[in-house]
């Protein structure tokens, strides 16, 4: 298709993420989400929290097209997520980068040749996506690693990996869910400084989290579920980012 | 353009690298459809010689029509000439009375019977053969009625035994010929999509993951239907070569058996044309396989 | 003992429980076992089938010994007991001077011949048959010889060519039929265990972490062993089935060609031990198949 | 075989877990664990804390045999690990519970049958295995999802499955890695309770974790490696267990 060619007309102005009375249940009456409104604008770096179970990764589901809304708006990147078809999906995944709790690694490809292939669906030029790559990397750590596979790795290098794919094609919108759930204190602070460099640079940037030490150290604005339902919503303790 | 090219290059490297990577699936894949075809092939072997036979079969029919005793060789050949219009009649062969004398002293009993005789009693025959198309019981009732309307014409021995029997070989080589060649061929496309898709079930969540990170379809699909294809001229090639060892291997047991069908027709190996076939068959078989599989695939 | 009782009826369960859980999987590989089963069986009942065209083939076997013309019918009865005796021999029958008259003058021809004749100047014959085991080019020649030395014999006409041919296609027919089953045996086994295989490979991951948990190689192994027979015997089920639909729908269009084949012998299916043995082999395919890929399997 | 009717002789005094000098590399020239020596003693809870790829994970797998040493003695439960042939790896295991890093549930069976399969591998009667899935699902909060497949589940819940089927044996020797990456602090609490009650009823436990704030509360004895070597051996601060 001309995918590239056209592209869909956005405001400038539009945030990228906007959701209204969100609502979808995996289980006939047992809601995962439940009637969530919300908006994050360009660049900006928000953390999502809730108890296991809250919802988290549901959330991030719905805004990458994974899973579909049984009610409600999503718009993502001015692009109304319930009526994507055919190639509007992958387009969109193109421009979003995740990490998935479970890293979702390809188990006989090498570290390079994970991170590399994101860069392969957007048909990124072989010597930038090499230079790209080792950098990105190098970022988290794992340059020396990059031979490897998955499986080689500890469980805090493999969930590098995952992050590194996410970052590597300098997405619009960054979802990470529980980046730092196999890591270091040392390294947590590495990873969202990362992520936050990245919302500098304009990404808007979700990070699901249980880890209360970095919310509290970082104070920025998060976002509370509690059984499916939008429980909390703190602004930045400073200014906006 | 470059785009289109990178991603060009970049979907076939994956279709060998997921060759590489998923090699004990990918072998195993490659193996069957090897057997697939090497069963395919060798009934095919089979069918392309046995038109020998067939041929050696069809060209011995022919009608012998009895001429009266009165008719000498003369007559004989201008009686001939004029069957030779008959419609479907391809060619005719006058036996003429001397050679018939000769013929029957050759026969056990047949030289003590002609002891007492001074006289040639036999009659001049023609030996009639048909057309391909007419070898058939019915074509060959309308000749023999047709010649029996013919002055100088006193017996048409058409053999309809012999032509029915050859009409119910011919029959049952065709239909169950044609029976299972196309049981074999579902099989085989059956068990490669099978296998191929079990390959494919040990590599769904690949396929998952791909999806995720945003490749479309096509990115997904494509190295899986190149490896198919890849997987399929490696089984054809295979199968092409196990053939040709068990063409070396059984042909000096079978030859004594064959000979006899065959007359002087030589058992021959597949060409380099047929071979081909077998391997774009692989091919082809190897790249439905798995786009069939990925049909079927949810995503 | 409860202990054992409690885990093999856990691994049974756990059997089930896979095939259930692993749907598509299993239902794949019970269909490549059926596919597979099948071209065994529809060979073996060509096979089957066969026997009676071999057993027609052979019945029409015999030497035909030609008396000295002045050997008498009771004289002819005499040598008949005679040759009797002879190793080999399965049955003599005499054909009478009266009777050979009788099958000349059915002979075309024949008629216009005996007119001028008064005294009957055809020999007697004996027609012998063998028994089974001497029906070869070698026990033939072996006979002639023996009989060409008795009195009142003027001639043997032993039908070499004839046996000969008959040699031959028994000979082709035992040779391409073991060569046949043992190939399409061993694609059938080899098709089975790779199916199983990638069965495997699909769960692979089941099968290391209930080692990892502290399962015994058997209590992993078993329930892969069980599923496996299972999906061999439902194939070995869906083999017979097809097979019999197959032989339903094929018969009327071949049976015109096989009677001729089969003479009166009437074309059969198999039958219930049969049917059973089909099913045994698709239970111990799957068992052997699943066997071999767990051995294949590293840990 | 005879499993259940002969067993190792133990002196009762021994310690469960023996390390002398253990080494272990996965690329020649790259110890993973280098020259580490320990002991366990009955009942004693340990914390195991280090760095992403310091060698938490690989000490763990050399203690349940997944792994061997290229050096060095291990000794479980009286047996030496670099012996261990044909049945003797899965008895050993069947007396070592495990939480592992990535979960290592099977996809398509229910929570109920993941649990279940500890108690299947050593033969416990079917109403009694039952009752005691029933009641470790409870305690980890998970009986209300006992019919699911683990994919429909959330990454904390999947957690707590992996964690029940550890403990619903009741093993001699408990091994968690990181068992608490993916829950939320109250419930992280919960599962450490839980470990700790087993500790208190003679199990021996050691979490590797990088939950500082873990660590720092309970103040059990902490093992720290580095770079594949025993950095640190913090006995507890208050009495033994
Ligand atoms: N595919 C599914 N089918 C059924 N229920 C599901 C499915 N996926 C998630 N759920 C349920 O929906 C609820 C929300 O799950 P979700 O994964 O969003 O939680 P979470 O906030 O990410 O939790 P955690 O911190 O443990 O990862 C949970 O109760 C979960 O069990
Ligand atoms: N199978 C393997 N092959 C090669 N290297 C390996 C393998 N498994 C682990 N390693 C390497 O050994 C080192 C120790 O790994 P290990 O998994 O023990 O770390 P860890 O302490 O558990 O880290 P994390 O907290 O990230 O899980 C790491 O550098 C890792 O990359
Ligand atoms: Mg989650
Ligand atoms: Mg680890």
């Amino acid at each position: 298709m001309a995918a590239g060619k056209v592209s869909f007309f956005e405001r400038r102005d539009e945030s990228p993420v906007r959701m209204y009375h969100v609502s979808k249940s995996y289980i006939p009456g047992q809601r995962a989400i439940d009637d969530v409104s919300m908006e994050l604008a360009k660049g900006e770096f928000v953390f999502l929290t809730g108890q296991s179970g809250a919802g988290k990764t549901t959330l991030l589901e719905l805004l990458f097209a994974d899973e579909r809304p049984d009610d409600g708006q999503i718009l993502v990147l001015g692009r109304n997520i319930a009526r994507l078809r055919g190639t509007g999906i992958p387009s969109l995944r193109r421009r979003v980068g995740v990490v998935f709790q479970d890293f979702k690694l390809l188990p006989r490809r090498s570290v390079e040749d994970n991170v590399r292939i994101a860069l392969d669906v957007v048909g990124t030029p072989r010597r930038e996506a090499r230079s790209r790559v080792f950098n990105v990397l190098r970022q988290v750590g794992l340059q020396h690693r990059r031979q490897h596979e998955p499986l080689a790795l500890s469980g805090g290098e493999q969930q590098r990996v995952a992050i590194a794919r996410a970052l590597v094609t300098e997405p619009e919108i960054l979802l990470a869910d529980e980046p730092t759930g196999n890591l270091d204190p040392d390294l947590s602070l590495e990873i969202i400084e990362l992520m936050l460099s990245a919302a500098t640079r304009g990404t808007t940037v979700l990070v699901a989290t249980h880890d209360i030490s970095l919310v509290e150290k970082y104070r920025r604005r998060t976002i509370r579920l509690d059984g499916g339902r939008l429980a909390e919503d703190t602004p930045a303790a400073g200014g906006i980012g | 353009m470059s785009r289109v090219f990178v991603i060009l290059f970049t979907l076939f490297r994956s279709g060998i690298v997921g060759l590489r990577s998923a090699a004990g699936t990918a072998l195993i894949s490659a193996v069957t459809i090897g057997i697939a075809l090497f069963l395919v092939g060798a009934f095919a072997l089979t069918i392309v010689n046995m038109e020998g036979v067939q041929a050696r079969f069809s060209q011995k029919l022919s009608v012998t029509a009895y001429l009266e005793t009165d008719v000498d060789d003369e007559a004989a050949l201008e009686i001939a000439e004029r069957v030779a219009t008959v419609e479907g009649v391809e060619q005719v062969t006058v036996v003429g009375r001397d050679e018939a004398l000769e013929r029957f002293r050759g026969m056990s009993g047949g030289a003590a019977l002609l002891e007492g005789i001074e006289e040639n009693p036999l009659p001049a025959s023609l030996e009639i053969t048909l057309v391909n198309l007419n070898r058939t019981p019915q074509g060959l009732g309308i000749l023999a009625t047709a010649l029996d309307g013919l002055p100088g014409i006193d017996e048409v021995a058409d053999g309809r035994e012999w032509i029915d029997g050859y009409a119910r070989v011919t029959s049952l080589v065709r239909v169950s010929g044609v029976a299972i060649g196309t049981i074999l061929s579902l099989a085989t496309l059956l068990i490669v999509a099978n296998t191929i898709r079990l390959g494919i079930y040990a590599r769904e969540n690949e396929l998952e993951i791909l999806a995720l990170v945003g490749a479309s379809r096509t990115f997904v699909r494509t190295p899986f239907l190149i490896e198919g294809t890849l997987q399929g001229v490696v089984g054809g090639i295979w199968a092409a070569l196990i053939l040709w060892l068990a063409y070396l291997l059984l042909m000096p047991q079978l030859e004594y058996g064959l000979m006899f069908l065959l007359g002087n027709a030589v058992p021959r190996f597949f060409n380099g044309g047929e071979i081909f076939f077998l391997v774009a068959a692989g091919a082809a078989l190897g790249f439905l396989g798995s786009l069939a599989s990925l049909l079927g695939w949810r995503r």
